[in-house]
């Protein structure tokens, strides 16, 4: 049945959403062949400022923007619409002989206390530290849930911080001794998902509520959504699509966590 | 005969240096006027005051009155390109274009609307014989002007400048690097031209300006020393410094 | 007056071997020259090779025309190339005519004095702005202002304006390298400036002006950050999508992602592919852009 | 000898002073004329228009980064600014020399080895090679601008960084060698291939001229070419200069992107641009730090016009007569 | 008279063009030779080949044999760079260098190892002394060369070839030109010049042929019509084409 919906959607916003607004707006349009849908991904808070600027319709976020999180003042205004459960972990390089880590040495390691990881029970070498950008909901995230709030290191001979998920993929892939985080559907056979406290990141841990590090990304609007924003973001809920495509996409529905 | 060119206390500066100090001269109609003097006397500056390209040189600064048939040509109300289409000039170095020869040689026409076919054909097989070049290179006119001869060059640029019909032409010494019997269907192409135009050429032959000018025009270091009818001058020069330099003496 | 001339009257005519620095110099110069020439084109080479080796054999028509998927494998890259091409041409349009006019004003029309020299100097200036203060830029007037959200339109315009200082300079030095006796030539013929620019000067000076026009093109081929910001990483999902105001996600932007942020399972493979893709065809946009030149050169052959 | 136009009698003098003369001429040949001047001058305007268009443009990029970059300094004094190394603006610390410093080393050491590469290659290129392989070379060469630049960043990720770090033995190769090396390759055609168009528009004349003299071709390449194509090939530094300073997506894949002093060539560190394109879009946009970013977008474009008048004036620094 | 240069059955082409047709002729050791005939006929040409500047015209081909000083030129053991050192050339048009007056006329000497100040100071003074320019620009040798008249390039040219001192010296219409007064004074330092060098110049002037020159060789289409000492050739040359031209009656 296609709709009599119309009007153009500008989306904009974190890029760990991105592939599910992609792919949720192929879908709907079909449906609604006259609504246009444009998406971009200029980072996370970029989302939010876009939506009250009043430059984009939705702002894809990964954590809630109408509350304060470290870093990020809150968006007054702005309704965070929940779209989708996004996992995270911690991840290592093939060489690194360590599998497990407890949330003190993740926070030794992220804030430079612990330098090698023989502290931390594997082989004498310098543990390079691969930081996410400031900004990057993965980060504000990983920050919360898997380092309770600790800060970060910011300098060093062994810390780099890269600007997508993708360079991070390929830097933990390519360097040896390296540590970093990224959203579970991005771990490949190439590099290795770190249990945190004796609990390892799957979908199974989540739902069982063992494993802690997830998140809500979230799809902020200005007010309550209208019109076709509002239909599309309707259509992301659906459980058509959050059993569907979402979960091939390797989300995990709203529904499941509730 | 009636003067078509009038130059009057022309001072001509290139920066600092005054090439051309206070010339006055007259140019007849229909006549061929021959300029001589000494390498670096200013006869190719003074050629160029004539239709203006001088204003392409930076720096150049002029005082004075150029009048052709009346007109100061450095008053704001004339146009330089009709200047310039009416005066054909001939430059000392051959300048073709990268251009195959016919191409050449169309340009002017071209360039003032002329796009006919044939009639283009025509000018340029018209401007090539006259500029004797015709018989050498007709077998094929698409060949690039820059593989001629260096005479040969120089011939494409005289018949380059002939196909836009200018009323008058300046030629800087445009035979000098030709061979006798070219030079002398030159000079005779000249000696016709002259029935219908008026010609002033540069030259360092004075065979060559006995033989074909009217008039002849002394200078030396940017002045004009002497200018007389041509039989006149080389008679009898009132200058001693003409008459040691027609003679070969000076120096 | 008579040279000085030591050596004795009956010269040894022997021309062999000059000794000395300078032919030692010839020798290491044209071997240091040949030797960085073969290095510079064996890595190109390889660099080629491994940019193509996976992707090329890979190719499908499927592929070039096929609308990309999130999920599942197969996806193709059709709109994207589309856009690609479309975006490139609008803003060589736009670059095109504006940069070479304003080159030819720098040098051909503008007196030579300091402003002129600092007008120069802020346009190659402008040619250091980065891409992503371009797209910043895009965002400001087309997004903000015109408010016609993330677009084609919006990413050609922004893109030109990212490839004018380039077009602008590399036009005005070509220009200028024409010999004066040329110029001289063409004047001296009564033609007026601009029969003298058209017919002389562009002719001869558009071997330099293609090498600017290539460049640039491959530029806005290649960009991303300036199409990301104004014109969103989306497609419109249509393949002949002339719509100015549809998203613009080009070939480069699919790369981006592909690269940056997306789950599909075979996404290694789609970048490989989308490289040689994206090579292929700046390498075909180089060839056309210069049939001409070579055509031109044939014709005129000194 | 052919009569050139039998139909045209030369006019008298005084016609052709009022033909030269802007009087009102008749028939189509005057409209012709008319016409031609007004193209001429339209097209002049055109020229114009374009110019101050092309000025215009940078014009209100300047004014982008300025507008909001000054607000920087009602909250973070000049000095802090430009003279602290110390970038933490979660923590209220705003110093931004760091980057200025990391974009002079990285620009400065990127032409120290494209330069020379580059120019080599112009040479090899319009004065050695054989015609067919020039054919091929060239599109090829220009081939490279279009490759995009993450693919370059990525490759430099993936192939030089390894590589980097087995012979330097770092655990992290990420820094100003990895990023200068990637900027090398990125701005080799640019500047190669436009110094290739400025040896060639040498006129052949001076080639001949030095031959004949009996130099060699090192000689003659060395002391007549390049200096004749001294100009062109200045501004080709120039516009490869500044692609360097300017370039990003590439940089901040390889450079390390941590704000610190590089004490080696291999430390992580940042650079003016780098620094922008990973913060702007993650910060508040009307925060200090937001605008701090701008004023280091103005602050990049200020040292590439430095840079730009100081390649300018060492190339006036020799003799020029041309 | 001993011969320097001897020229065996040299054909050249140019692409399919055949430019040079077996030409044969010795040039004596310190001596004057001029090469004579129409536009075109191939005289710059053939002066190429005694210094391989032809080497440097792609397309071009060559066979037969020039030898000088009995050493076969275009045998692969002699260094065209040497060859062309001790073999200098003027050029038919005037190319200096875009560089002052004094860098063009110090190019050659520096180039070949010579570096004191005070010694290039003199070899250029000397240089453009000899070429008759030292007067009109000692005031200010740093001005460049491009600003210079035809005439003073064209001298600037010569002095530039006399400065590294070469053994032969080939002048393609070196004094075309120049005015009277420095072609004479060019002549003299020719004439010169011929009691320590060899020089072969190609003159459209037969005057200046007469008056210079011992060997004459003349030229049409390519081949040598008729060659032997000039007094010999213009008194009575043999063929009757060669009559024809040099009284000028020819074409
Ligand atoms: N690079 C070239 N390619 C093809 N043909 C050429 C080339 N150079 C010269 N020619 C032709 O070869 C012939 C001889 O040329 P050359 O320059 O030797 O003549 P020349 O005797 O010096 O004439 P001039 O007195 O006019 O200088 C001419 O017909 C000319 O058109
Ligand atoms: N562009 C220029 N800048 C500065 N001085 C110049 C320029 N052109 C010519 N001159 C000088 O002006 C004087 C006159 O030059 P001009 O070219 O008119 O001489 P000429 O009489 O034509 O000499 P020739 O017979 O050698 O061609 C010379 O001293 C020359 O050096
Ligand atoms: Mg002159
Ligand atoms: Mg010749
Ligand atoms: O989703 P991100 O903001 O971490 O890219």
């Amino acid at each position: 049945a296609k709709s009599t919906e119309k009007g153009k959607i500008v989306i904009n916003g974190s890029s760990a959403l991105l592939p599910l607004t992609l792919q949720a707006a192929s879908e709907f349009k079909k449906d609604n062949p006259k609504v246009k849908i444009s998406a971009s991904a200029a980072g996370s808070i970029t989302g939010p400022q876009s939506v009250r600027k009043g430059i984009a319709d939705i702002g894809a976020v990964d954590w809630d923007a109408s509350k304060d999180v470290p870093g990020f003042k809150k968006f007054d205004g702005l309704v965070a619409n929940p779209v989708a459960v996004t996992v995270f972990t911690a991840v290592v390089n093939t060489n690194v002989g360590v599998s497990n880590l407890t949330t003190k040495q993740l926070q030794d390691i992220f804030s430079g206390k612990v330098t090698n990881w023989k502290e931390v029970g594997g082989s004498d070498a310098n543990i390079v530290v691969v930081n996410r950008k400031f900004g990057s909901g993965t980060r504000v995230n990983f920050q919360q849930k898997a380092l309770d709030g600790k800060d970060f290191m910011s300098k060093g001979d062994n810390y780099k911080e890269v600007g997508s998920s993708g360079d991070m993929k390929t830097t933990i892939e390519t360097t040896p001794n390296a540590i970093g985080y990224i959203d579970l559907p991005y771990v490949t056979s190439k590099m290795k998902a770190v249990s945190i406290n004796g609990v390892a990141p799957t979908e199974k841990n989540v739902l069982n509520k063992t494993y802690k590090v997830w998140g809500i990304g979230y799809y902020m609007t200005k007010g309550q959504p209208t019109g076709a924003t509002k239909a599309f973001i309707e259509y992301i809920q659906s459980s058509k699509f959050q059993n569907g495509s979402l979960k091939k996409l390797k989300f995990i529905p709203l529904a499941a966590v509730k | 005969m009636q003067s078509i060119i009038e130059i009057n206390q022309l001072n001509l500066y290139y920066g600092q240096f005054q090439a051309l100090k206070d010339v006055s001269i007259e140019i007849p109609e229909r006549a061929i006027t021959a300029f001589i003097g000494p390498s670096g006397c200013g006869k190719s500056t003074l050629l160029r005051t004539l239709n203006r390209m001088n204003d392409r040189i930076p720096g150049t600064r002029i005082e004075g009155k150029v009048a052709v048939g009346g007109t100061d040509i450095y008053s704001g109300e004339v146009h330089v390109e009709t200047i310039r289409k009416k005066i054909g000039m001939v430059f000392q170095q051959p300048n073709p274009f990268p251009k195959s020869i016919y191409d050449n040689v169309a340009f002017g026409p071209k360039q003032h609307g002329i796009h006919g076919k044939k009639k283009l054909d025509e000018i340029v097989e018209q401007s090539l014989r006259s500029a004797v070049l015709w018989d050498e290179v007709k077998d094929n006119l698409k060949r690039s002007a820059l593989s001629l001869s260096g005479g040969q060059q120089q011939r494409l640029c005289i018949a380059r400048a002939l196909a836009v019909e200018p009323d008058i032409l300046l030629m800087d010494e445009a035979t000098a690097s030709l061979d006798p019997v070219s030079t002398f269907k030159i000079e005779e192409l000249a000696h016709e031209l002259k029935e219908r135009y008026t010609i002033v050429m540069v030259t360092h032959n004075m065979q060559q300006a006995a033989r074909v000018s009217q008039q002849t025009v002394f200078f030396l270091n940017g002045e004009v020393v002497e200018y007389s009818a041509t039989q006149d001058m080389f008679a009898e020069p009132v200058d001693s410094r003409t008459q040691d330099y027609i003679s070969g003496r000076f120096g | 007056m008579s040279m000085k001339k030591q050596a004795n009257a009956v010269p040894a005519y022997s021309f062999g071997k000059r000794r000395g620095a300078s032919t030692l110099m010839d020798r290491i110069f044209t071997g240091m020259v040949w030797g960085v020439g073969i290095v510079v084109i064996l890595f190109i080479v390889g660099l080629l090779f491994l940019l193509l080796e996976k992707g090329l054999p890979l190719l499908s028509w499927d592929f070039l025309y096929g609308v990309p998927s999130e999920i599942e494998e197969g996806g193709g890259i059709g709109p994207a190339l589309f856009n690609s091409f479309y975006v490139l041409i609008l803003s060589l349009l736009i670059s095109i005519p504006i940069g070479m006019a304003a080159g030819i004003y720098l040098a051909e029309f503008a007196p030579n004095n300091k402003l002129m020299e600092i007008v120069r100097i802020c346009v190659e200036g402008l040619s250091s702005v980065p891409s992503l203060i371009f797209g910043l830029f895009g965002i400001a007037l087309f997004v903000e202002f015109f408010e016609i959200g993330l677009t084609i339109l919006g990413a050609a315009v922004s893109l030109a304006f990212l490839n004018l200082p380039v077009l602008t300079r590399v036009t005005e030095e070509s220009v200028r390298a024409v010999p004066v006796e040329l110029r001289n030539a063409s004047f001296a013929l009564g033609s007026t400036h601009l029969q003298t620019i058209r017919n002389v000067l562009l002719p001869v000076a558009i071997n330099g002006i293609m090498t600017g026009i290539c460049l640039t093109a491959g530029r806005a081929f290649g960009e991303s950050a300036v199409i990301i910001l104004t014109a969103g990483v989306s497609t419109s999902g249509e393949m002949w999508d002339f719509n100015l105001l549809s998203p613009g996600g080009t070939l480069a932007v699919h790369l981006w992602y592909i690269q940056s942020e997306a789950i599909v399972p075979d996404a290694e493979e789609i970048a490989q592919k989308t490289t040689a893709v994206l090579i292929f065809v700046a390498l075909l946009i180089n060839v056309l852009f210069r049939v001409p030149l070579w055509l031109n050169a044939r014709k005129n052959q000194a | 000898m052919i009569d050139l136009n039998p139909s045209t009698n030369s006019p008298a003098p005084s016609e052709l002073g009022s033909s030269i003369g802007k009087a009102p001429g008749s028939g189509t040949r005057f409209d012709r004329k008319a016409r031609l001047r007004w193209s001429n001058k339209l097209f002049r305007m055109i020229c114009i228009g374009s110019t101050l268009f092309v000025c215009l443009v940078l014009l209100c990029i300047l004014v982008l980064m300025l507008r909001t970059g000054v607000l920087t300094f009602a909250d973070v004094s000049l000095s802090e600014f430009f003279f602290s190394t110390n970038w933490d603006p979660e923590n209220e610390h705003y110093g931004a020399l760091t980057f200025i410093l990391g974009t002079l080393a990285l620009t400065g050491l990127t032409m120290l080895f494209s330069i020379p590469i580059s120019v080599i290659i112009a040479v090899f290129l319009a004065e050695m090679t054989p015609k067919w392989l020039r054919h091929i070379l060239r599109p090829v060469l220009d081939l490279l601008v279009g490759i995009p630049s993450v693919v370059y960043g990525f490759l430099g990720l993936t192939i030089l960084i390894p590589w980097l770090r087995d012979i330097s033995g770092h655990d992290l190769a990420d820094g100003l060698l990895a990023a200068s090396i990637v900027l090398t390759i990125m701005v080799l055609p640019t500047i190669s291939r436009i110094s290739d168009d400025a040896i060639s528009a040498v006129p052949n004349k001076y080639r001949d001229a030095a031959y004949a003299l009996g130099t060699n071709r090192f000689q003659t390449i060395t002391r007549v070419v390049l200096p004749a194509a001294r100009g062109g090939i200045m501004y080709a530094v120039i516009l490869g200069m500044t692609r360097a300073i300017g370039e990003t997506m590439a940089v901040v894949m390889v450079i390390g992107n941590t704000a610190q002093l590089a004490n080696s060539l291999f430390t992580p560190t940042a650079v003016l641009t780098s620094n922008i394109v990973m913060q702007i879009s993650s910060v508040e946009f009307d925060s200090t730090w937001n605008h701090g970013l701008y004023m280091m977008g103005f602050i990049l474009l200020a040292i590439s016009i430095l840079m730009i008048v100081a390649v300018r004036m060492l190339q006036k620094k020799g003799g020029r007569y041309s």
